[in-house]
C-alpha cells in the first residue's frame, strides 16, 4: 500500500510495507466492525414513542460474554502484531548483516555530512571522501553507517528505505541498509533542528558499481577543499532551482 | 463511616450559609466557588483555544502556500514557524485540554456530582487558578521578548531547547518552560483537591460504585497527572538551569544526557493522553446514559478497564523513542505493553457502544458530539496499532502519519470531548438551553471539516513527508503537485473548521443571555448535579443530597418514571 | 479533629535513630564496599521506616496511605528500570556513548557491539 | 472578606480528616518529585566512575551532624502533636519553635558548608557531580524553608487554641523532608 505512494528501494523495506498491509488488515476488519455496530445501533435503536429502552446492567454473565469474547480475539491479534512487529524490528535495527562497506553521517545544524571511506574502503583514512547534503551508494551492497551529531539531535531517514534513525550529541548508533534499486532519492532530518529544520534536505544517489566507480575516481582526483565547495555549490543551486520552482 | 455520619448529622441542622452579595471583584475573580474557579477555567481554556486555532490556520496556510502573506499574521518565517507550531501544541495540551477537560469540569462537576457544598479546599483552589494564570501570562509573554517564542517543538528536546546558541531563543526558551513548571504545580494543587474531595467529602450513602464515572475518571486522571509528573517537574529544574545558568545536565560535551530528557518526559507524556482522555470519556458515558436512556453497561468492568489502562499508561513511554536512541533491545519491550494496552481500551469502547444496544436514543446535540466521539476516536485508536508496533514505527516515526493519529485523539478528546461537555451541562452552569438548530450546524460543520484536514495527513505521512518542516519545496520527492494538493485541501478544510466555530460562540454567549430558561432537570438525568438549582447558587443544593443507588438507573422496568434519580428514596 | 491515639514513647525512637546514624557514618571507614553499602543504604532505608512508622504515625494509619506512597515509589522503580539501559550504560546494541574524554580519545569508536 | 469553610471539608467517608488525607497525597507528589531527581542523580552516578573522587570533597562531618539535626527536629515537632493533641498549648508552642530552630540550625550548616565548597573551587558549574549536589540540597532547602514558615505560621494558631489538627499535618510533612535527606546523605556523602 506504501509502495504506490513512495518507492521501496531497500532490502528490507518490504518488509515493514508488508507489516503495514498485515496492520490494516487486522485492525480495519476491527474497525469496521465497530463502526458497523455502533451505527447499526444508532439507527436500530433511535427513539420511537412508546417504546421504552431495555434495562440491561452487563454484569450478567451471558450480557458480560458480549464484551469478553471480542476481547479475547484482540488478545490474539494483538499477539500477531507484536510478532510481525518485533521480527521486522529485530531485522532492520537490532541484527546488522555484516558490512560490506562502513559510512559515516554527520549532522548538524543544517546539513549532513556523509563520510564516504574512500577507495581503500577503511573510514579515517586520508582518502576520506566527504560530502554535504549528497550521498554516494553502490546498489546491492551492505551498508554500514555510524550516525553522529555535531550540536543537537537530528535523524537520519530515509523515506525510500522506509529507514529513520536519531543522531544523538556525544553518541554513535550504528545502522545498516542495502539499496536495490539505483535512483536519486530524498534523505530527509525528521527531528526538529532549530530554524533551518526546514532545509535540512540532502540527496541519496544510489548508483551501479561502475557510476559510483568512476564517481570515486573523479572524486580522487580533487582534493578535500575543492570537493567541499563542488557539493555547497551543487547544493545552493538546487535549491535555488527549488525556489524558482 | 462513624465520622461521616456525625458529620452529616450536623449538616442536616446546618443551614446552607447565607451570604451578602459579594462585590465585583469576590465574585468573578477572587471568588473561591468552586463552579466561579471552573468557568475562570473553562474560558480561560477557550481563549486558549482560539489563540492555538489561529496559530494552526497561520501555519496550514504556510504550508498550502510557502512564503506567500498569510492574511492575518504576514510572511511567516521559519523561526515564526517552528515557534507557532511548537507552541500551538503546548497550548492545545497543556493550556486547553487539561484546563478545560480536568480544571474546568472537575471544579464545576465533582462537587455537585457527589453532592457537597463545595471543594474541600476552596482556598487552594483560587490558588491553583491564579497559577494557572500567571503561566498564561508567562507563556504569552514568551511570543513577545526579543528572539520571539520557543520553537523547539512541545517535546522540547535538548540539547536544541537547552542551549540559546541552537535554539535562537533565549529568552522564550526559558519562559516556555516556566510557563509550564507553573501549569503543572496549579495541576497539582487542583489534582489533591479533586482527589481529596472525592475521597472524604461524598454525600450520605454515595458508596464507592454511585460514583458517576465522570467523576472517576476525574480522579483517575488526577492520580496519573500527579503520579508521572514529579519526575518531569525535577527535569524541568535541571533544564531551566540548563537554560540560564549553564549548568550541563543534558549536554553531551560535559557528560550529560539529552536522552535523560526524553525519558522524563514521556515517562510524563504518555500518561498524560490518558490524563486528558478520561475525562473525556467520562462525559461522554454520562451523555450517552442520558440520551439512550440507558443503564451504564458493565460499569465496574469500565472502571476496572480505566484503572488498568492508568497503570499500563506507565510502562509504555518510550514507544516515543524507538528511533530516538534507545537501546534497540527496550523496543520489544515496549511494542509489547504498548500493543496490550489496547485491551482495556478497546473493551472500554465496546461497553460504551453497547450501552447504546436496545436503548431509545435520542439525537440532540450533546449525543451527536458523544457519538463523534466514539466513531472518531477509534481512528485515532487503530492507527496508534501502527505507531505502537516498532517495525513499522520506524518508518512512521515523526512523519504526518503520527501527526494525523494523534489528532485523531486529540481532537476528540479536547475538542469533541468539550463540546460533548458543554451542550451538555451549558443548561446547568447557566441555567438555560443551547440552541438546538445551531447546535447541529456546528456539529456538521465541525465533524466534516476535522476529518477533511486529518484523513489527507494520513495519505501524506504514508508518501514519507516528515514534521515540523515549514516548506516541503525542498525536498523534491515531497514537493510533486499530488502531494501539494492535499496540503491545500487539509488547510482550506481547517479554515471551514474555524469558521463554524463562530455559530458555535453566538450560540454560546446569545444563549447566556437570551436561551430558553432550563429548570432543574432538563435532560430528565439521574446524578446529582441535576438536583440542585440551574444555576446552582453558592453552596450548592437546598439541601444536601443523600444517595439511595449507583447513577445510571434509567428504565428500570416497573417503574413509570424512565429515569430514578440518585437522591429519591424510592 | 485529629483522632486520638496512644504516643510511644517517641525519645527512645529518637535515640535508636541517633545510634543507627552513628552506625552508618562508622560503617565506611572500615573500607569494604559492600559493608559500606549496607551500612550507609540499608540503614536510611531502616530509619526512613521507623521515622514513617512511628513519627508519620504510619503504623497506625489507614492501610492504604502506606500503598499510596508504596505506590510512588513503584513507578520511580519503573522509571529506573526503562530509562538505565540507555542513560546508566555507556554502550547497548549498536550504541555507544563514551564519556566525553574517552570520546576525543577515540574518535572512531562506534561499529557494531553485539 | 471572611472565609467560612464549605461543609466539605468537615466531611470524612474515609475516616481520615481531610487536611490529613491532603498533606499525605502531597507527600506522595513530593516523593516522585524528589524520587526523579535522585533516579537521575544515581544513574548518572552509575555511568561516571569518576565522579566517587568528586563526592570524596563533600563534608560528611556536617551532612551527619544535619542529619542528626533534623532527626532531632522530627522529634520535636512529633513532641509538639503530642503536646497539641493533649491541649497543652504552651508546651506545642514550644515544640513547634524548637523545631523551626532546628531547621535554622541545619540551614546555618548547610550554608557554611557551600561557601566552603564554593571557595575550594566547587560550584554549579564544576561537573554535573556537583550541579546534582547543589540543585537537590538546595531543593531539599527551599523544602526546609517552606516548613518553617509554614509553622511558624501554625504557631501563631496553636497559641490561641485553633487549627491544632496542622500541628500533626506539618508534623508529616517535616518529617517526609527529614526522610529525603535521610537518603541524600549516604547518596552525597558517605558512597565515595
Amino acid at each position: 500500500m506504501i509502495e504506490s505512494l513512495l518507492d521501496n528501494v531497500s532490502t528490507y523495506g518490504g518488509k515493514i510495507d508488508n507489516l503495514f498491509t498485515l496492520i490494516t488488515i487486522i485492525v480495519g476488519v476491527w474497525f469496521i466492525l465497530a463502526e458497523a455496530v455502533l451505527f447499526y445501533f444508532i439507527i436500530r435503536y433511535r427513539r420511537k414513542e412508546g417504546v421504552k429502552a431495555q434495562y440491561v446492567t452487563g454484569e450478567k454473565k451471558k450480557e458480560h460474554n458480549w464484551i469478553a469474547y471480542p476481547h479475547y480475539l484482540i488478545i490474539l491479534c494483538d499477539i500477531v502484531i507484536i510478532a510481525g512487529a518485533v521480527m521486522v524490528w529485530y531485522e532492520v535495527k537490532q541484527k546488522l548483516p555484516p558490512a560490506d562497506e562502513i559510512i559515516r553521517v554527520t549532522g548538524r545544524q543544517w546539513s549532513w555530512i556523509f563520510t564516504h571511506p574512500g577507495p581503500d574502503g577503511v573510514l579515517d583514512t586520508a582518502d576520506d571522501i566527504e560530502t554535504v547534503d549528497k550521498l554516494h551508494v553502490k546498489v546491492d551492497t551492505n551498508y554500514h553507517f555510524q550516525l553522529e551529531s555535531k550540536d543537537v539531535i537530528h535523524s537520519f531517514s530515509v523515506p525510500v528505505f522506509r529507514l529513520k534513525q536519531d543522531a544523538i550529541p556525544g553518541r554513535v548508533i550504528t545502522g545498516w541498509f542495502n539499496p536495490t534499486k539505483t535512483g536519486e532519492y530524498d534523505v530527509q532530518c525528521a527531528e526538529i533542528c532549530g530554524i533551518g529544520h526546514g532545509i535540512m534536505a540532502a540527496r541519496i544517489s544510489i548508483e551501479t558499481p561502475e557510476a559510483h566507480q568512476a564517481w570515486l575516481d573523479e572524486q580522487s582526483k580533487m582534493d578535500q577543499t575543492q570537493r567541499m565547495a563542488m557539493s555547497a555549490e551543487n547544493q545552493i543551486e538546487n535549491r535555488e532551482d527549488n525556489d524558482n520552482g | 463511616m462513624t465520622m461521616a455520619e456525625s458529620t452529616a448529622a450536623t449538616e442536616s441542622s446546618h443551614e446552607v450559609h447565607h451570604h451578602k452579595e459579594p462585590d465585583f471583584w469576590s465574585k468573578y475573580v477572587f471568588s473561591t466557588d468552586h463552579k466561579m474557579i471552573g468557568m475562570q477555567y473553562m474560558f480561560t481554556g477557550i481563549v486558549m483555544a482560539l489563540i492555538g486555532g489561529y496559530m494552526a490556520y497561520v501555519f496550514r496556510m504556510q504550508l498550502a502556500y510557502p512564503g506567500e502573506h498569510v492574511p492575518g499574521f504576514g510572511t511567516v518565517t521559519p523561526l515564526a514557524y517552528n515557534s507557532l507550531i511548537t507552541n500551538h501544541g503546548a497550548i492545545m495540551i497543556f493550556w486547553v485540554a487539561m484546563p478545560i477537560l480536568i480544571a474546568a469540569l472537575g471544579n464545576f462537576l465533582i462537587p455537585l456530582m457527589i453532592g457537597c457544598d463545595d471543594m474541600v479546599f476552596p482556598r487552594i483552589n483560587r490558588l491553583s487558578y491564579q497559577i494557572f494564570l500567571i503561566s498564561v501570562i508567562v507563556l504569552i509573554s514568551s511570543f513577545f521578548v526579543p528572539g520571539g517564542g520557543f520553537g523547539g517543538a512541545w517535546t522540547a528536546y535538548p540539547p536544541l531547547s537547552a542551549q540559546s546558541q541552537y535554539n535562537l531563543t533565549p529568552f522564550g526558551a526559558p519562559l516556555w518552560l516556566l510557563a509550564v513548571a507553573l501549569e503543572f504545580v496549579a495541576f497539582l494543587l487542583g489534582g489533591i483537591n479533586f482527589i481529596t474531595t472525592t475521597m472524604n467529602a461524598r454525600a450520605k450513602g454515595m458508596k464507592m460504585y454511585d460514583i458517576p464515572i465522570m467523576v472517576w475518571m476525574i480522579v483517575i486522571a488526577s492520580l496519573l497527572f500527579m503520579a508521572s509528573v514529579g519526575p518531569l517537574i525535577a527535569g524541568a529544574v535541571m533544564l531551566l538551569f540548563d537554560q540560564t545558568l549553564g549548568t550541563t545536565f543534558y549536554n553531551p560535551e560535559n557528560g550529560g544526557d539529552p536522552v535523560l530528557w526524553q525519558h522524563l518526559f514521556w515517562f510524563f507524556g504518555h500518561p498524560e493522553v490518558y490524563v486528558v482522555l478520561l475525562p473525556a470519556m467520562g462525559a461522554v458515558a454520562e451523555v450517552i446514559c442520558v440520551f439512550s436512556r440507558k443503564k451504564l453497561f458493565a460499569y465496574k468492568t469500565i472502571l476496572y478497564t480505566t484503572f488498568a489502562t492508568g497503570i499500563l499508561s506507565f510502562f509504555v513511554w518510550a514507544h516515543h523513542q524507538f528511533i530516538a536512541g534507545i537501546d534497540p533491545r527496550m523496543a520489544h519491550v515496549f511494542t509489547v505493553t504498548t500493543v496490550i494496552i489496547s485491551i482495556p481500551i478497546a473493551e472500554m469502547l465496546f461497553c460504551y457502544i453497547a450501552t447504546l444496544f436496545g436503548g431509545s436514543i435520542e439525537l440532540r446535540t450533546p449525543m451527536l458530539f458523544a457519538l463523534a466521539f466514539l466513531a472518531e476516536f477509534l481512528i485515532g485508536g487503530v492507527t496508534g496499532i501502527y505507531l505502537g508496533s516498532s517495525g513499522m514505527d520506524i518508518y512512521f516515526h515523526d512523519t504526518y502519519f503520527v501527526l494525523a493519529h494523534f489528532h485523531y485523539t486529540f481532537f476528540p478528546i479536547a475538542i469533541i470531548g468539550f463540546f460533548t461537555s458543554i451542550y451538555y451541562w451549558f443548561p446547568k452552569m447557566f441555567g438555560r438551553m443551547m440552541n438546538e438548530t445551531w447546535g447541529k450546524i456546528h456539529f456538521w460543520g465541525t465533524i466534516i471539516p476535522f476529518n477533511c484536514i486529518f484523513l489527507p495527513l494520513f495519505v501524506l505521512g504514508m508518501a514519507g513527508q516528515h514534521r515540523r518542516i515549514y516548506n516541503f519545496k525542498n525536498f523534491p520527492d515531497l514537493a510533486t503537485p499530488d502531494l501539494h494538493n492535499l496540503r491545500i485541501f487539509a488547510t482550506w478544510s481547517a479554515v471551514v473548521m474555524l469558521v463554524f466555530q463562530i455559530p458555535f460562540m453566538i450560540n454560546f454567549m446569545v444563549s447566556i443571555f437570551r436561551g430558553k430558561k432550563a429548570g432543574k432537570n432538563p435532560w430528565k438525568a439521574n446524578t446529582l448535579e441535576w438536583t440542585a438549582p440551574s444555576p446552582p447558587p453558592h453552596g450548592n443544593f437546598k439541601e444536601l443530597p443523600v444517595v439511595y443507588r449507583p447513577p445510571y438507573e434509567y428504565s428500570v422496568p416497573g417503574r413509570e418514571k424512565d429515569y430514578w434519580p440518585q437522591n429519591e428514596p424510592n | 479533629m485529629s483522632q486520638e491515639h496512644a504516643h510511644p514513647n517517641y525519645i527512645k525512637i529518637w535515640a535508636i535513630l541517633t545510634f543507627l546514624l552513628f552506625v552508618s557514618i562508622v560503617g565506611p571507614m572500615a573500607g569494604i564496599q559492600a559493608v559500606t553499602l549496607i551500612t550507609a543504604f540499608g540503614i536510611a532505608v531502616v530509619k526512613a521506616a521507623m521515622v514513617g512508622a512511628y513519627f508519620m504515625h504510619l503504623n497506625i494509619e489507614k492501610r492504604y496511605v502506606w500503598y499510596m506512597l508504596f505506590t510512588a515509589l513503584i513507578f520511580l522503580g519503573l522509571f529506573f528500570f526503562g530509562t538505565s539501559p540507555d542513560v546508566l550504560k555507556a554502550e547497548g546494541t549498536n550504541w555507544v556513548n563514551p564519556s566525553p574524554e574517552q570520546a576525543h580519545a577515540e574518535t572512531d569508536g562506534g561499529g557494531s557491539h553485539h | 472578606m471572611a472565609f467560612t469553610a464549605p461543609l466539605a471539608t468537615a466531611r470524612s467517608a474515609t475516616d481520615i480528616p481531610t487536611g490529613r488525607l491532603a498533606t499525605w497525597w502531597v507527600v506522595v507528589s513530593e516523593i516522585v518529585i524528589f524520587g526523579g531527581l535522585v533516579v537521575c542523580y544515581i544513574m548518572f552516578r552509575l555511568h561516571h566512575t569518576d565522579w566517587a573522587e568528586h563526592a570524596s570533597h563533600t563534608s560528611t562531618t556536617a551532612g551527619a551532624f544535619n542529619t542528626f539535626v533534623l532527626l532531632t527536629s522530627s522529634l520535636f515537632i512529633v513532641l509538639a502533636h503530642q503536646a497539641a493533641s493533649a491541649r497543652d498549648l504552651k508546651k506545642a508552642f514550644r515544640y513547634i519553635w524548637f523545631t523551626i530552630g532546628g531547621g535554622c540550625i541545619f540551614l546555618v550548616v548547610k550554608s557554611i558548608e557551600w561557601t566552603n565548597e564554593i571557595s575550594h573551587g566547587y560550584t554549579l558549574f564544576t561537573n554535573n557531580f556537583w550541579s546534582f549536589y547543589y540543585v537537590t540540597t538546595g531543593l531539599h532547602g527551599l523544602h526546609v524553608i517552606a516548613g518553617m514558615v509554614i509553622m511558624a505560621i501554625i504557631s501563631i494558631g496553636v497559641k490561641k487554641g485553633e487549627h491544632l489538627p496542622r500541628v500533626e499535618y506539618i508534623g508529616i510533612y517535616w518529617h517526609f523532608v527529614d526522610i529525603v535527606w535521610l537518603f541524600l546523605f549516604p547518596l552525597f556523602y558517605i558512597a565515595k
